[in-house]
């Protein structure tokens, strides 16, 4: 059977260059890089050189990369560790109500500790504004985290325009900058945030491993205590092959970014274009331009998401739904409601992500089975029947 | 060790010059403290107010005795005024440097050389104003003891 | 260059089985477990047999098995998510003195946030008595945590005694093993412990994955917020190769544990015997007896031990001191402090950790290099002259 991948952003198959730089260091240069023989100290080398791929990336300092497990520790490190080394300066955070929960679930979490946690609302594209920050924002401030790219519906904020209202207003600025990296341009220093997050297997790196960018002079709680390891900042033995995996693919994305970015929105207007052609009732969600390459948003009325999941997965279509089991119901996406769309239209979502290897010919298979697969799906529909929703 | 260290501290380190302990020595500085991790021990003999000869002992890690092999060969054959002039800062730059961590050690061995001129200066007024023997070893030597920390 | 690795203790090459278990899933099989197509579900029987193996190897449940990114974040979360969850308990806890800095420090920064903490002292073999144990524990007592097999010295605890003390006072009780899963028999029923950590790397498996055995019904806030990986108790992308990997060198030290802890407590015998007949002013640190096989921890009088790893490592011998270098002065290792044992005997420490793949012929080279290594600083000490220290 054909496959056919389009769920690039919840991961990415590493990439061969990548998978080959991490190769020697799990067998033959094993060595923990604090140790102080040479055959660990040339370990030890190729940590601070990935450690500079990743800085060049991000225009940052080598000095100011903290490797992580991953994206989810990143903005927990960010959240918790910044809002509790600057408390003196108050016990407010702002986010906003598009966060991946890796933000939202941390920032409840120390609602519950005793920060006061302002969640600011989008637009229909869900779009943070400027505005609604510069009202929310007060003297207690210590931390506002808003996320560069929306992981559901691509939508891409004004960092550079909220980084400066927090920075005017002495406040923390921290950026998930997971579904960014890899696909736009990011550059800290032109942006003027304090903390940016990353994860590696979001742009063909390897999975458990990422980073906290942390601007020079912000002070931030290390999350794990334990060896002084990370300039005492993230305790325990580096992950090598996944420190130096991360570092490939950060070169990567270096050089061959722009061209990728090119090719994937080219066939992500192929398959917005066929799909409003060929199927009825469908909003793309997200916002019109400011969108990151690759992500096709979109709610098909009168059907569930993952019932979509599941004839597209029997054609070898992979893609995901906001729309989720939880125990009780199901559940739709929070990003989506908090952009204004109804529930039942949320539950109708379907997330179709390119990537660097989908090709012309995945993207003709998908217009070629969709429409029968939300064809058959209305036809069980008691609300297309119906005909209201 | 590419990049802990530089090759001049590799190098003073795995071949140290001038190590033990001088015959008859004029002045003895000894720094450090066993429990600290570092012990430092000069011994020289002057001739003409000028260091003839130099030896030292040392218990530490490597960037210690680097800078205490690196401290006498920078100071033989100089003049007291002259080797009292050699700061840490110096000798680590003469070793191309040492990591941050390690700054302490190079302090060890400016402070021992100084101790061991004091020392040597200590002795000839003692012996000029008693007439002792300038080069009482066991005088000297129990001097030097009653002066570690 | 002969190069011989003696440090097995502060990590192990991943297994070629290991390796090779892992492959597939970087680039083939690089599917986020959680998504519901079925390439991605085959990932995620592939995990859950990871933790069924990892379960087997421990004597637990595989729903008891919390993988993490390392043994320091599983330390970390047994000890804050232990003591945070079950606060109404009370707010002391008990550790040792001879615990890696992942507990150690874990608890001093609990200790800020208000807990009261209680550290054992040691006996010189570096054994935790259940009678200071049992003196120490009091009604407010949440958490003790006594690590199973100290990483410098080897001596395992009886940990069976000491979590009955726990559970007598109702307390939690968790051990670090990150030094004694691979090396000797853990059963955690045997045992009757509450939580127990492991790290992959330091039994062929890889860096940057390990896991919390959390006993059925235990509770523990978890560390990282987000996705509701885990059973929710761990957010965060799965690392899919890595735990894989780890459950494949469960397997394999399930397989291969007793015949390769047979061959290295030979060699570790020949290795202890041929330094003592070689090298004179030498104090062995550790249990006579109860220590975790392939550890040789020794003091050589009058030295130091950094200098000691510089000259061996010019011949290709790989090894470690708990002698460190902080800003300040050389630092003696805080568990042979701890044990008793002079600072400056302390600082002229080597650990030499024997593994799977050491052979005779390397315990040999070491036993022809060491003397002359020892003879060469000792030449230089101004200790070794006076003959005091
Ligand atoms: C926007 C965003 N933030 C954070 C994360 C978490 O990253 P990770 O799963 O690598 O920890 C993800 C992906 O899962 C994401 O899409
Ligand atoms: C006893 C002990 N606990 C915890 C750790 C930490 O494990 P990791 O470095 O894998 O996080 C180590 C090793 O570094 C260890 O030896
Ligand atoms: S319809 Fe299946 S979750 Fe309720
Ligand atoms: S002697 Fe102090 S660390 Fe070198």
């Amino acid at each position: 059977m054909k496959l056919v991948y389009l769920d690039h952003n919840a991961t990415t198959p590493v990439a061969s260059e990548v998978l080959e730089a991490m190769h020697p260091y799990f067998r033959e240069d094993f060595y923990n890089p604090s140790s102080i023989y040479s055959p660990a100290q040339k370990v030890r080398e190729k940590v601070e050189e990935a450690r500079l791929k990743v800085a060049r990336l991000l225009n940052a300092e080598p000095s100011e990369i903290v490797f992580t497990s991953g994206g989810t520790e990143a903005n927990n490190q960010a959240i918790i560790g910044g809002a509790r080394a600057n408390r003196k300066k108050g016990n407010h955070i702002i986010t906003s109500a598009i966060e991946h929960h890796a933000v939202l679930d941390t920032c409840l979490r120390l609602e519950k500790e005793g920060f006061e946690v302002t969640v600011l609302p989008v637009d229909q594209y869900g779009t943070v504004s400027p505005e609604s920050l510069q009202k929310a924002i007060k003297p207690e401030t210590v931390l506002v985290s808003i996320m560069y790219a929306n992981n559901e519906v691509g939508t891409v904020q004004d960092i550079k325009t909220l980084a400066h209202i927090a920075r005017q207003n002495g406040s923390l600025f921290h950026t998930d900058a997971v579904q960014a990296v890899g696909k736009i341009k990011v550059d800290v220093k032109e942006l003027g945030i304090d903390m940016l997050s990353l994860s590696a297997h979001k742009f063909y790196g390897p999975k458990g491993i990422g980073c906290l960018y942390i601007k020079k002079g912000v002070k931030v709680e290390s999350l794990l205590t334990g060896g002084g390891q990370e300039n005492k900042m993230r305790a325990g033995t580096e992950n090598t092959p996944g420190i130096i995996g991360l570092g490939r693919a950060a070169e990567f994305i270096l050089e061959n970014r722009e061209e990728m970015e090119k090719r994937i929105r080219e066939l992500e207007e192929l398959l917005r274009q066929g799909i409003k052609d060929r199927i009825p009732d469908v909003i793309f969600t997200g916002h019109p331009e400011n969108r990151v390459p690759g992500c096709v948003s979109v709610c098909f009325k009168y059907i569930e998401g993952e019932s979509m999941l599941l004839l597209l997965d029997q054609q070898g279509i992979m893609a995901s739904s906001g729309s989720a089991c939880s125990s009780k119901s199901l559940k739709a996406s929070h990003v989506l409601l908090a952009m204004g769309i109804t529930p039942e239209i949320a539950h109708g979502s379907l997330r179709l992500s390119l990537g660097k290897d989908t090709k012309r010919e995945d993207i003709e298979y998908v217009l070629e089975v969709l429409p029968g697969v939300v064809e058959k799906l209305r036809a069980m529909s008691p609300l297309y029947r119906r005909g209201d929703g | 060790m590419d990049k802990m260290y530089t090759r001049e501290v590799m190098d003073h380190f795995l071949n140290p010059r001038n190590v033990g302990s001088v015959e008859n020595a004029d002045g003895v500085g000894e720094v450090g403290n066993a429990s600290c991790g570092d012990i430092m021990r000069i011994e020289i003999k002057v001739e003409d107010d000028k260091i003839a000869d130099i030896k030292f002992q040392t218990f530490g890690c490597a960037a210690a005795i680097a800078t205490s092999s690196m401290i006498t060969e920078l100071v033989k054959g100089k003049t007291l005024t002259e080797a009292e002039k050699i700061t840490n800062k110096k000798v680590a730059e003469a070793l191309g440097g040492l990591p941050p961590v390690k700054m302490h050690c190079s302090n060890l061995a400016a402070d021992a050389l100084k101790k061991a001129i004091a020392d040597y200066r200590e002795r000839r007024i003692d012996s000029d104003s008693s007439g002792h023997n300038l080069f009482d070893r066991a005088d000297s030597d129990s001097k030097a003891f009653k002066d570690k920390p």
